[in-house]
């Protein structure tokens, strides 16, 4: 006996993620074949771009282990200042990118934070994933970044755009010399 | 471990400018460091803001060692090697946090923020005659100074004290610490530290900061985006001209310069920064007159304590951790008494500055990186590092700023004093030889 | 000229498929998030977590480079057992765990070992997943661990459950100090 | 208000990308469980698998950091060659595989180069993925082999078969003393 | 390598209790371990289950090197250096398995079970004249002892026979490696080796194992779970009173003493193994009576290999990587006779106890991890760690247990045994001065 | 770094055959071997392929380090190591290409691609008085050759010439670098470099090459599968009987031999191939007659050229990154005339052959990688290997081929000589001792 056809509100959430997870597989293909302009497009124009740093606390102040936004951080941006960034690469004498890093960026656990099946035009929703991004440079210079993202989406004209960014890198010392992948 | 006694003076060749690849890569001097120089300078270690009350805590570093400031019940400040007197675990393994002592999480021997022994497994009975606990306290520094919210430390009885250290120096600290009225309020960390790590050895930045104008070339792609608050290309706002001052101790400053004109509008990116800024000057213009315009716009004080003290605003420490690797600890500066809104913007600039996603401090790394790498082989050993630029023509004196004082921008004086005082360090059994 | 709706048998076989995935997802969210008492719950009463040591041996004896059910292995927990662990780090004195380590598990290759496409009421299923799971803790202290999970998933009232899981790790002398994350 | 049903052809396109991760995470299986001659089968009569080198080069030269087909490369095989490969680790005296290695593939980032709803008998498409290979062999020897694949797909009686592989890495100098492991 | 000639003693003051922190963290000082003590102590190296029949083989190792432990057609146990004659090539890389000889994969040199070199290619025209083939057989250790199943052995002629070097120490293994009735039945492993990799240096191990009642309190948080037999708070069974003894060889035990009491009840958690204890225990009373209750909780052979061999059961061999790194190698250990279930219930206690996911070791190791990092840097070397706890309160003897014994749990004379025993190996030149 | 003074002799004894195992693992001997050998002996870097035109570069390596290789306007190629003069910055890091200068990232100081200093901001104020550019151009290479299309470099002004150092090995490279018609023609690279680590000592690699037929057992694996161009099981075309030639420069070749006659059909995979070869051989009959069928199968040219020149046809350098890790750098040959077709079929089998994907060469590095790992510790490094194959069957003349030639293929006496000379190198003072 085979499975029933499931309700049409089911496959409008399962058309919802894959249309999620195709969002964030082309951002990486954007990325990791050096189309940053490209990448840019993805984002909403008053989008936040944020990298918190982390800490070691003890048990009980667990929470306290990632800074809050009033607190300095990795990266601060929205999307003048990721632009400025992009600009930058772009130049060709932007030493810590030149020659260029080899990156992969891998996406995983792709996620909603709170169930729905639709998302409607100007309409706002959480998005967790998880990240691997690869970088090697040069000849044996390598980093390896790992860690969560907390997006929030939203349906403009249609598409579905980046309108903030959280990434929850896990590392506290930073084991990396610079922050020039985008992740 | 060989000594180089007396001879890191034939490494380094400040009169001539040249000195030897082997101190940026080898091994054995790498270890001499540790001992000559980093158990024995002064070294920054933290800053008032993060051991406000009693039992605050946080961790810090001095050299390659884990060192826990905190604040005692008396509102003491204190600084202790972070290892148990019993078997050597880290007693502290939070960033920071209040407590009330410091227990080891292996057998429990329990510490007072004072550091003092209080807590010992069955005192009593099993020590015959029971050890003296006083002497097995948690290892504090030797000497602990605080000069303006910063704080340093010591750990040789010997060393001179801080001011003396700092000499004349202290002009750059004074300046580049008060608020940007010139008046006597206070500044503040923006908040936490950032900690990252660099494959390069911690003198290519120690120098960088004392003073290397010839550098800037290499930021060219950050010029041409343009990240300064002043929605123009270029990555600052005006400091005017440039004077380089080395001093004795090794320490090295460049400061800026700027005429007292009435108005400064360095800030279009941001109107509530740029009105605070602006009034800011009036005040300090009232208060220095001619000398208002005197900036600390980057500085080394040694060894390895770096900062901007303008725009942006940030000490950096260079924690070595092997002749070719550095961790990097970054904190920023803000006036106390500034608006919050110009805060957050002071905030997001400066890190879009400085650190790993800093657009301009990227590209340092870079470069420090690589040059310590190429400088590891055989060949390269053999050969000398240049810091000729502005040989023969003598720094002077200024009436404005002390130390030795040169305008010629591109002099690289200052790296040449830095390593004349390392030469020093390397070579002296101990501070009698070193004052 | 475009594609045919699918039978619904298909699109049955899509919704478990997500539905699957999404379990496995909120279970790396649960683990990262610290939520360990929500976690346990993803788990059946009867529950066996069992992690097997490798082996080195001949081409002709490769069946046996994981350890047998009656032989040591690295773990072997009922849900009980799973318990006194969330138990030890909920004491905030579980030294091997405080403070606690930065963790991210990247979830990817879920797969049905035999197609279905429904999973009845206390019924069983197995699933296969590879998993990457990174730690680092205090400064610089990190732990890759990287391995393939076979899973027995069940249906309990009406909610996925982890009825049996066999943990695969790629390593024969573990390159770590210890095995405090849940994999 | 719930989402409406999904167009004929997007659950079309739903079924399409199911069927094309589920043969990248069968492939991961059939490796990762040595089954090397059943993963053969996978790929095409005329099949191609090529991983080209990479290089350093400046910003404006971008495009020449992947080495051109009628460059030396890593591997440039047919099925036949493979085939060779697979057949020397049969032989149990390949002494780079013996013992073997313990192997995980994680598959990510599962993307159509081109929109499309349908896959027609003997037509093809192109596929990207993201790769993470980890290989620990003996006692420590650990290998970690990240970067892109672009993959033609072709149906063949039915299913799906790989047509052409490229297997993109993200290291310039080899940083693993050999290649044994399959992309 | 410098050699530390005559002074590690001073860096080890049994005396006073303090021992130098240079010993944990040196890497010269490392490398004479490797060459004084690894290479001249008997270490343990396996258990005949591993070989019972001729052509089983397993890979062991001694100290940083690959050992091949096997059983030849005659039934006798032999243990060589992994490595090729030829050119070092690894001549077996299989964790375990039956053979009928090492076949070099490089060139074919071919070894026999018992080492003998009996295959290389062309050998009659390639060598003229021939080479000895009887010399370059694989290398075999100096001396193989074989104790109630537990395979031992040294790479040095000159050491003394095994029963020599255990001494008294001879008793805990007696007791410990017999099955739980106290008669002559045998001990079997549970299965295969845990093995994997601890920052730490191998000595903190080691006298964590000999006797370290005083990080007990590191393990409250297991204690408040309750994972032992019991289902109740703890994560043992009663042992009764702890007797602590030291031995001259450098080994440590802590013994528990029982009363003969009739009835035991410690494994609610399993029926079945709660009535194979009560009944083992019935005739072990018969036995030995008094003596019945004495058991060797914990302790360590000099220098490496630990054990727990009550409740857990379980051997630890701590091979060394480095100063700050460990190699952990861990068997199980239960009674042959045992019923299958009782086993069972056993295998996953005790890897719930002991192991990388043991919940007791995980806070061991965290903290010998912590401790040997933290004594690393230029300061904490200056220092001594402290070892006083019992000092002065000398050891006796004891009719129950032969050594230095004491009653005094949280004494610390069995690492200050271990490590006197320590410095003698260090500065002995060879065994005629350390017997 | 300690010397060896005189002591390497004793390490190396190659009358009895016999090696220490330090020479391959011990840290000291590493570094005396990168200043007595690499920084002295010639060594290749590159081919003429790389800088057919003025402004093109490419990277490689001497050493451990990076070198420039380029062509300046006038045609002239150079070698330069690739590190500023000012503050050590790699200068190119493009691993090839085509410019007008090098520009360093970090101050910008600009080098001619003759390697002269051209460009130093401010040159004029900043240095008084100005200093000597000409004193701080790029470091070149004291000698360059050029070779039939490769390029060899010595950093030593005292080396002999190249034609010296090559000796009678010159006979190899002459054969193995013409096309097969044994013209005049050219040969080329197929392409790019193929660049990987294996964790082995570089001299495993050397000594592999120079002649070790006995590890051909090792290939079985291969050969079962077959995949070669003849379609049959094997790796190779038929090259005949194999003659090995040691010479005193250390360098080590294996020759193969063939008959004069009339057809080969070795390439039954690819019948453009085997018209291709079959017209090139009548051609090289012609010309060469009864030597025709000499070819340089496989060999070292010392210390760390290592190749195929018959079929597959690849130059291997093994880079020394360490005493247990070598960076393996590998082109292809071809005839420049072949047909694509033929150059597309050999490229694809030689990859199949070598690199890290050869189906041949896979084993080798297992083997080396383990040979190394397992002669590391302390009982293994008191032990030698074995190199006694052929000792007492002294090397003969050949009147086809030059140096000391013997037939017995299972032979080391290349090996022999090769460490041999190494003991030369590491115990001379300077090439007045070496030549
Ligand atoms: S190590 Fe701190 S109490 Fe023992
Ligand atoms: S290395 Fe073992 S036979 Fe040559
Ligand atoms: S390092 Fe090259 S110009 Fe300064
Ligand atoms: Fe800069
Ligand atoms: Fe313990
Ligand atoms: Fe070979």
């Amino acid at each position: 006996m085979s499975g029933d056809e499931p309700s049409p509100s089911r496959l409008a959430y399962l058309s919802l993620m894959r249309e999620v997870e195709d969002l964030y597989y082309e951002e990486a293909d954007l990325l990791d074949e050096r189309r940053y302009e490209a990448w840019l497009e993805l984002f909403a124009a008053d989008a936040i771009y944020w990298m918190p740093m982390r800490k070691n606390v003890p048990w009980e102040e667990r929470d306290r282990d990632i800074t809050a936004e009033d607190d300095v951080s990795w990266i601060q941006d929205d999307k003048e200042t990721l632009e400025k960034r992009v600009r930058q690469l772009l130049t060709g004498i932007h030493w810590a990118e030149e020659p260029l890093s080899r990156v992969s960026h891998l996406v995983t656990n792709v996620r909603l934070a709170a169930p729905a099946d639709r998302l409607d035009e100007g309409a706002s929703m959480n998005v967790k994933t998880r990240f691997f991004v690869y970088r090697n440079r040069l000849e044996t210079e390598t980093d390896v970044l790992v860690g969560r993202r907390e997006d929030v989406l939203r349906r403009v004209d249609g598409r579905l755009k980046i309108a903030r960014r959280k990434i929850i890198i896990e590392q506290s010392v930073l084991m990396a010399k610079n922050l020039t992948v985008f992740l | 471990m060989r000594s180089l006694n007396g001879s890191a003076r034939a490494l380094v060749d400040a009169v001539s400018g040249e000195i030897s690849r082997e101190i940026y890569v080898n091994e054995d001097i790498y270890r001499e460091e540790q001992e000559r120089l980093f158990a024995r300078a002064w070294l920054y270690i933290g800053h008032e803001d993060q051991v406000r009350n009693p039992g605050d805590y946080c961790l810090t570093k001095m050299g390659e060692e884990s060192v826990i400031l905190t604040r005692d019940r008396a509102g003491q400040v204190h600084a202790f090697l972070n290892s148990c007197r019993h078997r050597g675990m880290k007693v502290c393994r939070y960033d920071d946090g209040n407590t009330r002592a410091f227990i080891c999480p292996y057998h429990a021997w329990t510490y007072d923020l004072d550091g003092r022994l209080i807590g010992v497994q069955d005192y009593e009975n099993s020590y015959r005659p029971p050890f003296d606990r006083a002497k097995w306290g948690l290892v504090e520094v030797a000497q602990l100074a605080i000069f303006r919210g910063t704080i340093w430390a010591t750990w040789d009885k010997g060393a001179p004290s801080f001011d003396d250290f700092l000499g004349e120096a202290k002009f750059a600290l004074e300046l580049g610490l008060c608020p940007w009225d010139g008046g006597n309020g206070a500044t503040e960390l923006l908040g936490s530290t950032q900690k990252w790590i660099v494959p390069c050895n911690w003198k290519f930045i120690a120098e960088n900061f004392a003073g290397d104008a010839l550098h800037v070339v290499s930021h060219r792609s950050v010029d041409m985006v343009g990240i300064g608050p002043t929605k123009g290309p270029g990555r600052r706002d005006d400091y005017g001209k440039p004077h380089l001052a080395a001093y004795p101790g090794g320490h090295g400053v460049n400061y800026g310069v700027t005429p007292p004109v009435k108005e400064r509008r360095n800030y279009a990116a941001s109107p509530a920064t740029s009105a605070y800024f602006q009034s800011c000057w009036e005040k300090r213009l009232a208060r220095l007159g001619d000398k208002a315009g005197i900036v600390p716009l980057i500085g080394t004080i040694f060894p390895n304590m770096s900062f901007h003290l303008q725009q942006p605003r940030t000490i950096l420490v260079s924690h070595p951790r092997g002749p070719c690797e550095t961790e990097m600890w970054r904190v920023y500066l803000v006036d106390k008494d500034a608006p919050d809104e110009v805060k957050s913007f002071l905030r997001s600039y400066y890190i879009r500055y400085s650190g790993p996603a800093g657009m301009t401090e990227q590209d340092d790394m870079e470069n420090w990186s690589y040059a310590t790498q190429a400088s590891r082989g055989t060949i390269a050993r053999r050969l000398t590092y240049h810091y000729k630029a502005g040989l023969g023509t003598e720094a002077g004196t200024s009436d404005l700023i002390p130390g030795g004082v040169t305008e010629r921008n591109t002099s690289e004086q200052n790296p040449r004093a830095l390593y004349r005082r390392w030469a020093e360090y390397m070579d002296a059994d101990d501070w009698s030889a070193l004052r």
